[in-house]
């Protein structure tokens, strides 16, 4: 019988080699249709659109994500204007509804998820010791057809008129004011079909990061030696996975509804309306933890690095999140407690969620206890990080008492729950995100974001953000619904909106700044001859650091074996004799200097920038023409063929080791090593290192 | 021992390291099956929520199930199961031939299912349950809709593995190929075993 | 950064963070002015609510100090200054001292597990008594119930005075739910389009009025006097329009208004500007709005061009999942019944009053001592209905504009309209 | 021979894997393999439980017409459901080779499908006005 081997080379692997384990085989061609040949190289702006590198989609995630938070921050800056004053005017409310709503959808599709996106495909990989993602191709797509859902929302905004045919039945778009009735233009059809497409993106890219962690760290890098971040982000997948499927579910229905005029949420017929808001936060709840995991992960990276300290209680801060990741699916119908439920579902999801906060707080106290005793540098990330403890906590708080069931009833739908949900996603998320940007800038881009620009941004930012939701828990629980375009003048609600509309505008200006710092920076070290910012400038702890800054193509020259927690911070230190801690080496020895030529990557496609085309296309298809949905299809389909036909490897490219090598998509992303790994520090007595055969056995 | 199948894997490839020891693939397809539970677990639950939620006179399952018929495609569509099986255990022992056969017979039991709920579907609309008719109508359509195009789907992969066969690119060595697609295609038999037992058979 | 920056900064940190903290505390005890807040209820429910969560409030209010001031006090107790001067040079610290490498402690970490655990295990006892306390609607005294009726953008409130609800309501009304004080009043919460949801903050938490559905919830006040309230689902268009006033009168005072509620309007005697204002508003405006008395299917002949949206309100009126079967659309074609307009104190939603000395005044009541007709809203609302409110009335969703009236025909209109009291 | 489970799992957060007998075979290091003995699944096999599956649905159909003879709707109910996990778990553990292949591909699979019915449950229940 032939079954072949799959080396274990990992002592610290799972040992149960699969006897059903079938070999994948040779490739089949290299000219896929026979027509193109594939692109190569990797120069030239080209190159960006027919990438594999985790990396490089990693960046043209976040630049994606910062456009749209543009577009999303000047989406709410309408709304302030709006709301600044009583009996606004500013736009109307048939605009306003509509701008809320879009401002809602891109801030949570459009940008804390691709955000969170573009740090776990830069990260990921690098964390974990590999060179990419399993599967490099479908990372591409991912991208691709997130940026198509993206402009295919985004394009509502300006198709057929300015706010003439954008969403305008909020971002939980409840049935059946999402119907075609009461919502006869094309909004709702582009909020169905927008979101469906993002879903795909997010649903394949789950599947690959899962499989990535699972399968592609490098030796030693057992589960219990990944770092924090690559945790949550494993998490946020495992949610993403599981979550998704019940959105589509749910937009399926509705497009049904409103493209072929299904029942689904037709009340005449005698639907229920609440199957939409079950199916609905049966997704939207998990969705949230979605939102903070990725930024929990980034402050547990950022809090160890700058108090000098390993992270306190990792076991307990992984535990956490994965306590939080399942616990997050048996809350849902917290949304829904004025819904109509009956009195011992409305008991039991209020009970459930209260114990939410527990979780939370080992976090929250987690980052406290690490920086007990630390020696705190608060630098531009760990502002940020430390800005996420403390903004996050005032989030959770307001969030625990919305789950008081009989006071939600009060609160529900007012201004209170913006501020909590603005609390926890800018406070928690979005701060996070930021905070990931000052601190992974050097590895991507090979040089600081400026540090008093970054701190004057930061301060500019959290104070705009405290005047502008602070404000909104007193609107709320002095009665202000969410969602009005405007207010009667003797409802005393004036002031606070007015405090919350200037403060919005402070949160612009620290955003500006931000951009400014991002020009500035990079102007400051183009005209200073591009110094080199070396691999680790911030002495951190993750692998990531363990090579060139920016990251070199291949990500490292060599193999790497892991031999505990922290391990890269463990090779700079060591103890001596009196077990002090003393640098055992400078970053600089010990990284790779991205000198190795010799690897051999996965080459660029063209398919899946076709085939993400070819999904959007589809969607305009079926909000507009049908046949525009045929032509996507034959694009779609041909991508497909084509895709299949190629292998992950060109062949012919350049870095190759020769044919005969199968198209596993993840295929050569280990070469041979070329030096010998650097030599370690003095093994740090460290607790982790004994405790790891324990606590993974 | 260890040692040999170690330096063997060296010399024909390095890259085969994952830390499971499982193929990217396989792990890829088995996670995607526990997503698309959700997915089914969704629309068998919209339809047990709407099916009862008609009118009095409305047409409902009662009125238009025909479990003779529907059993026959259900037990067509299990045995494909079983040629499928056969098809995986063919190209393990490199016998293309059978191999071949099994795709082929499997895509077929596949097809005279889909061509069966063609044909239910067209007598359930002859009597007047279409699509946008009740609640009932819209639920089953859109449940054994997605079902079937899951079912296309797999017809076509199996297909292509046919065809790749035939050209010579599908050889034992590539055997967990059509694993894998064997997984799906059992992942969508099972779905039906549950939607048969529920949508079909639970007294209405 | 330099130092005065640096202490600047502090500041304005402290500032921001206990700053708004007490900002709201100082809100929740200066709570005049605010017709609609939570925070200083009347209602026997809305009471029971506060209770519950003024403690809890109190016990988050504990922990955002706990949290906070570790925030800060580590912050400036740990910080060590200098080296992040921010010209990029990050050295490697080879002369620093290393803290002591704490990796956890199993101890401390079931303690700050167990302790909000506990904390919570007791909110959530409480929690739950309040919750099923509220839930359990005693029998009340009142056997009136009141059936809700949600529809873009306003409401309709239905009464049973004998509390049975399959039978046609005495009295039809909108937007202004009349009470008594001191009594649980009975709501049967519905919706006629899409989702909407009764709030009322000063008396109890919000429901839902979700087409097809029927919800049961109460309200009770335990002061006379106007309440507001606001539609808190987004319903579309002019959700935020949608607001609405629950008036509590003494028991005496709220048998003299049903009393009056049931009586028809009279026709106004021939020859005067009210007839003539009524002869404007058979043909103009009964196809949709009922004044009972003096509109009946005769006089909904008219000119009207508009589609009859009279018989779509007869077929919804009776509001229950069933009624909804086998119906091919679900729309709000119903408009307010008008026959006692003048007893209320808004019109349109609760958006606009009808009276310009509105306060506290509770219209019916006070009519006698001359309330101020609100003349030139009313007029220029029913001139151009959507221009004064946002409604998609080419929908059948709001009222149409009646521009083709000449200002004589208005005059007559509200003429006609004054006498409905 | 015995399974023996390496000192360093690498799924952890899931409790030991369920080893089927069958699985004995296999030992850590997968070097029995080129021994050829483990059970690998035969053809015969697959053919038995295929007969098991037919005999299942069978009784299953025949059900529903017994069910013309009055028996209780919930009996019924149980039954066909009962019937129905166990083909559900024939085919996944045998067509699947989920009782033979590594532990990890089978806790996937279970997790989906237990939340998938945990939480759609939870839901159609919370529809009931109580
Ligand atoms: C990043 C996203 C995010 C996060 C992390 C959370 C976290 C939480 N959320 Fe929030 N939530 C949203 C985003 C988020 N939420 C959004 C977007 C909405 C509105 C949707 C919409 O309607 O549009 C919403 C709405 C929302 C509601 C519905 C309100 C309503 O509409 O009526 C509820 C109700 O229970 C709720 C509860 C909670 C709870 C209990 C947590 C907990 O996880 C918080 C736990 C954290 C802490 C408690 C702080 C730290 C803990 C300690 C310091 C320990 C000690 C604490 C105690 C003992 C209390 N949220
Ligand atoms: C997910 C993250 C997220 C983020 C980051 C934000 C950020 C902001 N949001 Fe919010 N918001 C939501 C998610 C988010 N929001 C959601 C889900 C809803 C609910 C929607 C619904 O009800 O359906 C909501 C609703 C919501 C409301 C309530 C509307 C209503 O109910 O009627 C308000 C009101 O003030 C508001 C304000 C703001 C403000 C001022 C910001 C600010 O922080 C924004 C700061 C950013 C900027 C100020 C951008 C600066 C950029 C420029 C100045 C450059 C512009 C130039 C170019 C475009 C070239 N948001
Ligand atoms: C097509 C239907 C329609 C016609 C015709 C119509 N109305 Fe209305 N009217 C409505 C609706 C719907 C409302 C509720 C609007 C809202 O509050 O958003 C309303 C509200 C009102 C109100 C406020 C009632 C309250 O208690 O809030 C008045 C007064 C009124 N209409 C008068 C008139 C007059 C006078 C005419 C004719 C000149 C007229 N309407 C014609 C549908 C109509
Ligand atoms: Cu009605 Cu909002
Ligand atoms: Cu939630």
């Amino acid at each position: 019988m032939s079954i072949t081997q799959r080396t274990i080379t990992d002592p610290a692997t799972i040992g149960t080699e699969d006897k059903l384990a079938l070999p994948a085989g040779p490739a089949v061609a290299t000219r896929p249709l026979g027509v193109f040949s594939r692109p190569q190289g990797s120069e030239g702006w080209t190159s960006w659109l027919f990438t594999v590198d985790h990396k490089r989609i990693g960046i043209m995630y976040g630049a994606a994500a910062l456009f749209f938070f543009l577009v999303g921050g000047a989406e709410a800056l309408f709304i302030r204007l709006q709301l600044a004053t009583p009996n606004g005017s500013v736009i109307g409310a048939g605009t306003y509804n509509g701008v809320f709503t879009i401002h809602g959808v891109t801030m949570v599709f459009l940008v804390i998820m691709p955000m969170a996106a573009a740090f776990a495909n830069y990260l990921l990989p690098l964390q974990i010791g590999a060179r990419d993602v399993a599967f490099p191709r479908l990372n591409a797509f991912s991208f691709w057809c997130f940026l198509g859902g993206g402009v295919l929302l985004t394009s509502s905004i300006f198709i057929g008129g300015w706010f003439q045919n954008v969403p305008d039945a909020g971002w939980f778009n409840y049935a059946p004011n999402s119907g075609v009735l009461f919502s006869p233009h094309k909004g709702v059809d582009f909020y169905a079909v927008g979101l469906q497409i993002t879903g795909i993106a997010s649903l394949v890219s789950a599947v690959n990061l899962i499989v990535t962690v699972l399968n592609m760290r490098a030796k030693g890098m057992s589960l219990f030696r990944m770092p924090v971040l690559t945790w949550m982000l494993l998490i946020t997948q495992f949610l993403l996975l599981f979550a998704l499927p019940v959105i589509t579910v749910a937009l399926f229905l509705l497009m049904f509804d409103r493209l072929w005029d299904a029942n689904f949420f037709n009340v005449a017929a005698g639907a229920d309306p609440l199957l939409w808001q079950h199916l609905f936060w049966i997704f939207g709840h998990p969705e949230v933890y979605i939102l903070i995991l990725p930024a929990f992960g980034i402050v547990s990276e950022i809090i160890p690095t700058f108090s000098r300290k390993p992270i306190f209680g990792y076991h307990f801060m992984v535990a956490s999140g994965i306590a939080i990741g399942f616990m997050g699916w048996g809350v849902w119908a917290h949304h829904m407690f004025t819904s109509g439920m009956g009195p011992l579902s409305v008991a039991a999801f209020s009970v459930s969620t209260m114990f939410i906060a527990v979780p939370t707080g080992v976090k929250i106290l987690n980052w406290l206890a690490t920086m007990y005793r630390g020696r705190l540098r608060f630098t531009t990330p760990m502002l940020y990080a430390v800005g996420v403890v403390s903004m996050f906590t005032i989030g959770g708080l307001s969030g625990v008492t919305h789950s008081i069931a009989p006071s939600d009833t009060q609160q529900t739908d007012t201004y209170y729950i913006v501020a909590h949900f603005h609390y926890v996603i800018f406070g928690g998320a979005l701060l996070g995100l930021f905070g990931g940007f000052y601190f992974w800038w050097p590895k991507v881009f090979g040089y600081m974001l400026n540090e008093a620009w970054g701190k004057a941004s930061f301060w500019i930012m959290l104070i705009g953000f405290n005047f502008t939701f602070g404000p909104m828990h007193i609107l709320g629980l002095q009665g202000m619904s969410r969602r009005i375009a405007t207010y009667r003048a003797d409802e005393g609600f004036a002031f606070w909106n007015m405090v919350a509309t200037i403060g919005s505008f402070v949160i612009a200006v620290g955003v500006l700044m931000f951009l400014w710092n991002v020009f500035f920076s990079t102007r400051a070290w183009r005209r200073a001859g591009k110094p080199d910012v070396g691999p680790d400038p911030w002495d951190a702890r993750g692998l990531e650091w363990m090579t060139a800054s920016p990251t070199p193509e291949h990500n490292f020259d060599t193999d790497i074996e892991v031999e505990r927690f922290d391990d890269f911070w463990h090779r700079k230190y060591g103890r001596n004799e009196q077990g002090r801690i003393v640098r055992a080496a400078k970053a600089e020895d010990i990284a790779h200097d991205g000198s190795n030529t010799n690897v051999h990557l996965p080459s660029p496609s063209y398919w899946p920038l076709v085939l993400g085309g070819g999904i959007s296309l589809v969607g305009y298809g079926l909000i507009f023409n049908l046949w525009i949905a045929a032509l996507g299809l034959v694009f779609l389909v041909g991508a497909l063929y084509g895709w299949c036909l190629e292998p992950a490897d060109d062949p012919d490219a350049v870095h190759s080791h020769g044919a005969g090598h199968d198209d596993d998509d993840h295929s050569d992303l280990h070469s041979k090593p070329v030096a010998a790994e650097a030599s370690h520090a003095e093994p740090d007595p460290d607790p982790d290192s004994q405790n790891e055969a324990v606590s993974s056995g | 021992m260890a040692d040999v199948l170690m330096s063997e894997a060296q010399t024909t490839d390095e890259a085969h390291h994952s830390s499971t020891g499982l193929s990217n693939e396989k792990l890829a397809m088995w996670v995607f099956l526990g997503s698309e539970c959700l997915l089914f677990g969704g629309l068998i639950s919209t339809y047990m929520f709407n099916k009862d939620r008609i009118g009095p006179d409305d047409i409902g399952p009662s009125d238009v199930f025909d479990i003779p018929f529907t059993s026959v495609s259900s037990f067509v569509l299990l045995m494909s199961s079983l040629t499928m099986v056969f098809a995986v255990s063919a190209i393990t022992r490199g016998d293309l031939r059978s191999n071949r056969i099994w795709l082929a017979t499997t895509a077929a039991l596949g097809a005279v299912f889909v061509a069966g709920q063609v044909y239910e579907f067209t007598a359930f609309y002859s009597e007047g349950l279409g699509f946008t008719t009740n609640l009932f109508g819209s639920a089953f359509y859109a449940l054994t809709g997605f079902h079937g195009a899951h079912v296309t789907i797999g017809i076509i992969m199996l297909m292509s593995l046919y065809v790749m066969s035939l050209r010579g690119n599908l050889t034992s060595e590539r055997a967990e190929t059509v694993e894998i697609i064997g997984l799906y295609w059992h992942f969508v038999d099972v779905v039906w075993i549950v939607i048969f037992t529920i949508v079909y058979l639970f007294p209405q | 950064m330099s130092r005065n920056l640096k202490g600047l900064v502090w500041l304005s940190s402290l500032l921001v963070v206990f700053g708004s903290a007490a900002l709201i505390v100082v809100a929740i005890l200066v709570d005049d002015h605010h017709p609609l807040s939570t925070l200083s209820p009347v209602g026997r429910q809305g009471k029971d609510i506060a209770a519950l969560i003024n403690p809890i409030f109190i016990v988050a209010g504990v922990v955002f100090f706990l949290v906070q001031g570790a925030v800060l006090a580590l912050w400036w107790r740990y910080r060590v200054s200098g080296s992040d001067t921010g010209d990029g040079e990050f050295g490697y610290y080879d002369d620093e001292e290393f803290p002591t490498q704490t990796h956890g402690n199993n101890k401390v970490e079931i303690g700050w597990t167990l302790a909000p655990t506990v904390l919570l295990a007791v909110i959530s006892v409480f929690t739950l008594i309040t919750l099923f306390a509220l839930d359990d609607v005693e029998a009340s005294d009142e056997e009136m119930v009141v059936t809700v009726v949600g529809q873009q953008w306003w409401w309709e409130y239905q009464y049973h005075l004998d509390g049975n609800t399959s039978t046609p309501p005495d009295i039809v009304t909108a937007n202004e739910l009349v009470m008594p004080v001191g009594v649980d009043i009975p709501l049967d919460i519905k919706s006629r389009d899409v989702i909407h949801s009764f709030w009322i903050p000063k008396l109890n938490g919000k429901r839902d009025a979700v087409p097809g559905r029927s919800h049961d919830w109460v309200i009770q006040s335990e002061e006379t006097g106007r309440f507001r309230g606001q539609c808190t689902e987004f319903c579309g268009l002019a959700h935020g329009y949608m607001k609405m006033v629950a008036v509590v009168l003494t028991k005496e005072d709220f048998a003299v208004w049903r009393d009056n509620q049931i009586a028809p309007a009279e026709m106004p005697t021939e020859g005067t500007e009210a007839h003539a204002g009524w002869q404007v508003f058979s043909q103009q405006c009964a196809s949709c709005h009922v004044v009972n008395g003096v509109t009946s299917a005769a006089n909904r002949g008219g000119e009207s061009t508009e589609p009859d949206t009279w018989a779509i309100y007869q077929e919804h009126s009776s509001n229950d999942a069933g009624a909804y079967l086998g119906q091919d659309t679900l729309v709000a074609g119903a408009a307010p019944n008008l026959t006692h307009l003048m007893t209320r104190g808004t019109f349109a939603g609760s958006w606009y009053d009808l009276y310009l000395d509105a306060g506290n005044h509770i219209p019916y009541l006070d009519l006698a001592d001359g309330g101020t007709l609100n003349r030139g809203e009313l007029e220029a609302w029913i001139y151009n209905a959507p221009e004064r409110k946002p409604a998609a009335a080419n929908e059948l969703r709001g009222m149409p504009a009646r521009t083709s009236l000449s200002p004589q025909d208005i005059d007559n209109v509200v003429a006609f309209m004054s006498t409905l009291d | 021979m015995s399974t023996v489970n390496p000192p360093q799992t690498d799924t952890p957060n899931m409790s030991t894997p369920v080893q089927p007998a069958a699985e004995a075979a296999t030992s850590a290091t997968g070097v029995t393999e080129a021994n050829g003995s483990h059970a690998h699944p035969t053809d015969w096999l697959y053919v038995k439980v295929a007969i098991a599956l037919a005999l299942l649905t069978a009784f299953e159909v025949f059900t529903y017409f017994e069910s013309v003879h009055g028996w209780s709707d919930t009996a019924l109910i149980v039954m066909l459901v009962a019937m129905m996990v166990l083909k559900f778990f024939l085919v996944v553990a045998f067509f699947m080779h989920l009782k033979f292949d590594a532990p990890i591909f089978w806790r996937l699979f279970v997790f989906g499908v237990v939340l998938a019915m945990v939480i759609y449950m939870l839901m159609l229940t919370a529809f009931r006005y109580w």
